[in-house]
């Protein structure tokens, strides 16, 4: 009796360690290497997501010229149809190559949702532009008594003949002072269940009647912003989907990204920042004992994020094909973001007296060393958002219950 | 647990079901453990006829040659049923050191008497309670002409009352914590001179302390080359390790289960308290500790088969990092959450927490293997 | 102007420092030493909670021929009639001496109750009997569906003629099996409010128709039972205070606790045994790094330790003279079983692989430390329990959130 | 926080809470900042005004002789009220050093100025960002004649740029890390040779990278005895580091006071966030927090008083270690429960929240503090 043969590999990572993924996963390397301007990469080291419009959009061409802009789409509108495997590996490797995140609005977001649910018009209109990186576009969703209970959003879009006329306020709209359009979420109606009456529309933000006003962050940094609208007109075909049928569609949308919410690259590449500026900056080379503590959480924060990781993996790649993520990838955002955050931290400790600083400009023959113990406690600071936004921790932890635990 | 299933490990798999579910059920396992480990062990007897003893063998010494795919299925299934026996020490601790290190006459002596159930072993290395690193090896050997005489002291060595043979860690030469120096023995458990005081251990297994007085063994008994063995020991009680990793995890699922469906009925205020926001979110916590928990189990047991002892260890390590750490939070948070239902002896969820418990102490706790992981970092 | 003068000490426990309690404290101390049974000493260094009766009533007896049995009763009623510094400087001696606990359920809980509802009568049949560690009380309020939601519990005593008849059962009884007496909560109405037509009666476990079935724990020890009542008569002068009104009665008598729920002292002395068994079970004198992580968590209980002693004690003994204790006293019973169940968790840990054996007689050199390693596990899984009975700490954190607050 | 106030006390605390409501409201908060530490500062001229710079001095040198319970008092609500300004460098550290080690000459020429206003101190000892041991000092001094000069270099010293007088540690003899050979040296802030690197900290303050190159001192600037000066320096950061604990005790009592009235507002759902469990189960672990660190913050300022420096450091770090890791948890916790809002400038949870991130950080962070611990303990 042999029942026992085959040698399956356990090791779910194994699929990325084909020679073919080998061959690829290096290409992308090396572009990344020769390709991303100084400037950019050094801003995105920092752990900015604050990048200007004109370092965002610049990187995107590169990419575009090569054919890699869009990693998400197919080939049919002009994506370079990855396969998944490939799509994790590229993305992978752009974050380890300190390339900025690709841009969520447009390619990760609406574009998807647009060749879902578009019309073949609103997909000529609006796909190439994003392709191109020539369009921003900016998500009005989340209202100021509209977070994590977005169904409960009251921003207006009256009928007004072959128009929309939207009242009202759109909260935290992340690259909202750089966009050139908005895709959000509107109440058309107002009779029945709050989930009914949404309806999905585009706009220009150049429309008359839109005033954006800039929220800083605590920290300094202007991302997020709220717009205002005062009798601003949209013409009817920039709905997409049916009239008050919206939340369908932003459900959709919302369950796109699946890729990255884990953030383990990013959270890769922070590391190794961490370990090497920890091995760098004691020209003392005194207080072992506090490396060795140092030294401890490295390790920890290593394998917790080798859990995420492989549990990312099992998720995203399912045995028997299917490589539709449930209400479980929820997880992977709460993880994602904790251990995100330790890092953070951790590195913000690491800095000791440089991290009281706040940012300026010095030269000398440390100011490389400082200026990193500096910008340490920018995303310790800056990165309690991401605990908060994309659906709270506690809304995450809430659809688990339900979702996946049934309670 | 594992990532793809082949139809054999599927045929596995239900067995495995079947039986801890018809035979071996929380009430049924009371009785059986009365038998643990004797000669006539009907638990060790259906091991054998079921195959999962020769599962992970070598096929030419009576093995089925299976992969370490199956040791994680195997040691999952245990964990999800208390299953309680000297597998571990005997299929995967002590098989892994004779398959590495044991001449060609030993293997044949030795395997095939696992594979069918004949033969069980046990490895003692341990000596000193809070020092968890096998090169802390005081026990001492010396050559008597074409003989090796061992005098020392072995504490907490598993199961090592019901063997049949026992591997023994005795230092040739060197200083306490040497790598070089130690060499590995085989020994018959009745070895003259040998004295095993056996007690249970809180999980319902056994462990003994051994005494070494002036034991005579043949050169024979040596296993793989003097005064080298500590390579051995190691990757021997990496894969002890990596499998009752596994083994937690399907321990950790079942407690996860069981609280689960305990706080979706039971009621207080008028109310599940399933139905509580503040349970709802440890719950979810505890899943999350057990998806982790699953996914670094399966890598520690993966890196069995590297080739790279630094990967191997590494990952071994981190395992039994982090599955130790969430056995203790689902532990204790699965009896929290019950309430008393769970303190109590009749209910099977203390049981499985304290199984949960007894492995994150052996085989190097979390805070032997952190400085383990560490280690190898620099 | 000289506005600032008073040399105030910040220092909370400076009150137990004075000469007086100095002196009082060194009595106790003594006495403990010289008249605590060493075979009882050992038992409660194991940190067991299940001593035999002969233990209990042995060690009260010697408190008493000195007169300091019942530490919280007044004079009046035979006991030392201690200031509340007295007595929180002579609790925390026997435990620092590993003396028995004060037996919670007559002295602690019903003699006081007693005290304040009881008729003449009642304290004189009563009290004797628990002042001289004659008479052992147990509590019936839990039941199999009544945990922490109390008032809901079913247990009937029904009113025929002179008498009470009770049926049903009461589960989680502490000392049950080793009792004389029972207090209890019994539903003598269920036709209004849960917190209505509950009765607090007293009877005696020798009645007819009472069974105590044990209930063992998971680690094997026998201390909770279940006690089942069919047709159990119970004469009306065994009531204590008015009919229907139990449930004031039991918040009282629940309050009374407040002397110790934070087990600083017990745990005190665990850290200490922790510490000495660490330093002694070296042979070997290596593994040095363990040593130093292990040194941080001793440090670390160390100082959670300090802040909740100074917290009980800032709770304790208010500035104003009321020594009322709130619904922040909640806290202290959460804070102080964690970190109790923390260090015997580290306790485990530090017995290596001696913390695997169960427990077993051996004689020989290394007895004492096998003993003391295999006995460190023990405590680990009992004391689970302190986090779920007298209230769980879900309960005392809803209690906080709501009287404390205000949510 | 006090256990017990006095008249005097009560009065104190009556006037921190009128100035914090009504001359520092968050709104008006932003325009002081721009004069912080200037010449000018309305702040510190008020500050004078109302006795607190005196308060905590010794009245032979103009102070009003007040206890440690009054510092305590001045930093809660400090924290409170987010009040930001040189007073633990000048009062507390700076007046400390002064007091503890400084001659006659040096008492009277400085503590009546800190007194009145006119004066305020810095210390500079930090030299290796993570190198957080005030005896890892490498800046030099030799004696030249009757002078001595200077060579080295200082980073993140609080509020050196604002100081009229730097307290400055610096290595006459020995090796890095060893604790005899640090002298100290008042000297001010306009030292030829003396190069300020200013810059804001993320809460608001300013700290300065000072160089020194071949700096000229007079005999007269040595504090206390030559070469003997650590315990000095460790004295006055022990009674900064016990100081800013006070303060991050009025702080997270703050972030939980408006976490609180928060979540009792604000809806989402249909509901207050504040009946969910889950929320409400953080917000008591945030209370909790928030109490524990009181009562640590307490016994360490009790501890300044302490004739025996084993006892003080002890009592200090444990205070440190447990206010930080409190600061941690209230902050994060805090800016997590009030949502998107607290992650605004415009809304003060974020800038406690950065204040007690800085405190965390300063005079040595928890890391530092529970190995100091430790070290004390064997």
């Amino acid at each position: 009796m042999k029942i026992f043969q085959r040698e399956d590999s356990l090791e779910v990572r194994h699929r990325f360690e084909t020679a073919e993924m080998r061959a690829f996963r290096a290409e992308v390397r090396t572009f990344v290497r020769d390709h991303l301007p100084e400037e950019i990469r050094r801003k995105v080291a920092q752990e900015r997501m604050d990048l200007p419009r004109e370092d965002q959009q610049r990187w995107h061409k590169i990419l575009r010229a090569k054919g890699w802009a869009c990693p998400g789409w197919p080939k049919e509108y002009g994506g370079p149809g990855f396969s998944d495997d490939q799509r994790y590996v590229f993305e992978r490797e752009l974050a380890l190559g300190d390339a900025p995140r690709p841009m969520i609005y447009g390619e990760g977001m609406l574009g998807p949702t647009v060749m879902a649910y578009g019309t073949e018009a609103q997909k000529e209109r609006i796909l190439p532009g994003i392709l191109e990186g020539d369009v921003f576009w900016c998500q009005g969703f989340s209202e100021p008594n509209a977070g994590s209970d977005l169904a409960s959003l009251q921003c207006k879009a009256e009928r007004v003949g072959d128009q929309y006329v939207l009242n009202g306020s759109k909260m935290w709209t992340s690259e909202g002072h750089i966009a050139d359009w908005m895709f959000g979420l509107f109440r058309t109606d107002n009779t029945g269940r709050k989930q009914d009456g949404i309806t999905f529309l585009m706009l220009d933000l150049k429309s008359p009647g839109i005033t954006v006003r800039p929220i800083l962050l605590f920290e300094g940094t202007h991302e997020v912003n709220q717009v205002f609208f005062d009798n601003v007109r949209v013409p009817l075909e920039n709905g997409l989907g049916d009239e008050h049928k919206g939340w369908a569609i932003a459900k959709y949308l919302l369950s796109l990204e699946r890729f990255g919410t884990a953030e383990v690259s990013r959270s890769l590449a922070s590391l190794a920042r961490l370990k090497s500026f920890v091995r760098d900056q004691d020209p003392f080379r005194h207080a072992l004992e506090q490396k060795d503590a140092i030294e401890r959480r490295v390790a920890e924060l290593e394998m917790e994020l080798d859990a995420l990781e492989i549990t990312e993996v099992r998720f995203l790649f399912k045995q028997d094909g299917a490589n539709e993520v449930g209400p479980e990838a929820s997880m992977l955002k709460v993880r994602g973001t904790e251990i995100q955050q330790d890092i953070f931290e951790l590195a913000m400790v690491c800095a000791g007296g440089y991290a009281l600083g706040a940012r300026r400009d010095e030269s000398g023959a440390d100011a490389a060393a400082t200026q990193r113990g500096q910008d340490s406690a920018y995303p310790y600071f800056n990165f309690r958002k991401t605990a908060i936004y994309a659906g709270s921790n506690e809304i995450q932890r809430n659809i688990i219950a339900k979702a996946v635990l049934g309670l | 647990m594992l990532p793809t299933f082949t139809d054999e490990q599927r045929l596995l798999k239900e067995s495995l079901e079947r039986f801890r579910q018809q035979d071996y059920s929380f009430e049924k396992r009371k009785g059986l453990l009365a038998k643990l480990g004797s000669k006539d062990d009907p638990v060790w007897a259906q091991f054998a006829e079921l195959g999962w003893l020769a599962a992970t063998l070598p096929e030419d010494y009576g093995g089925l040659g299976g992969s370490h795919a199956d040791l994680a299925l195997l040691m999952e299934q245990f964990g999800r049923g208390l299953v309680t026996s000297p597998f571990v020490p005997t299929v995967v601790i002590g098989a892994t050191a004779v398959r590495l290190a044991g001449s060609e006459a030993q293997k044949a002596a030795i395997l095939p008497g696992i594979a069918e159930g004949r033969t069980k072993l046990a490895l003692a290395y341990l000596e000193a309670p809070g020092q968890l690193d096998p090169s802390i090896v005081a026990t001492r050997v010396r050559s008597d002409g074409d003989h090796f005489i061992i005098t020392g002291n072995k504490i907490a060595a598993l199961y090592a009352n019901v063997a049949d043979h026992l591997l023994v860690s005795a230092r040739m030469f060197g200083q306490l914590g040497d790598h070089q120096g130690i060499s590995l023995f085989i020994i018959p458990a009745n070895a003259k001179g040998l004295a095993i005081g056996a007690y249970r251990t809180h999980d319902d297994g056994w462990a003994a302390d051994l005494h070494f007085d002036q034991v005579h063994v043949p050169a024979e008994a040596l296993v793989g080359s003097a005064g080298s063995a500590l390579d051995t020991v190691e990757a021997s009680l990496d894969a002890g390790a990596a499998a009752i990793c596994a083994e937690a995890v399907g321990a950790m699922w079942c407690l996860h289960d069981m609280t689960l469906d305990y706080i979706k009925v039971r009621k207080q205020f008028g109310a599940t308290i399933g139905s509580f926001q503040a349970i709802q979110h440890r719950m979810v916590n505890m899943y999350m500790k057990c998806q982790l928990a699953q996914s670094m189990a399966l890598a520690g047991i993966a890196a069995l088969d590297s080739s790279d002892p630094v990967v191997r260890r590494r990952a071994v390590s981190a395992a039994k990092v982090q599955v130790g750490r969430a056995a203790r939070h689902v532990g204790e948070e699965a009896v929290q959450l019950h309430g008393g239902i769970a303190m109590t002896d009749e209910y099977a969820a203390g049981h499985y927490f304290k199984r949960l418990t007894m492995i994150r102490l052996m085989f190097g706790d979390e805070e032997y293997h952190l400085r383990r992981y560490c280690a190898l970092s620099r």
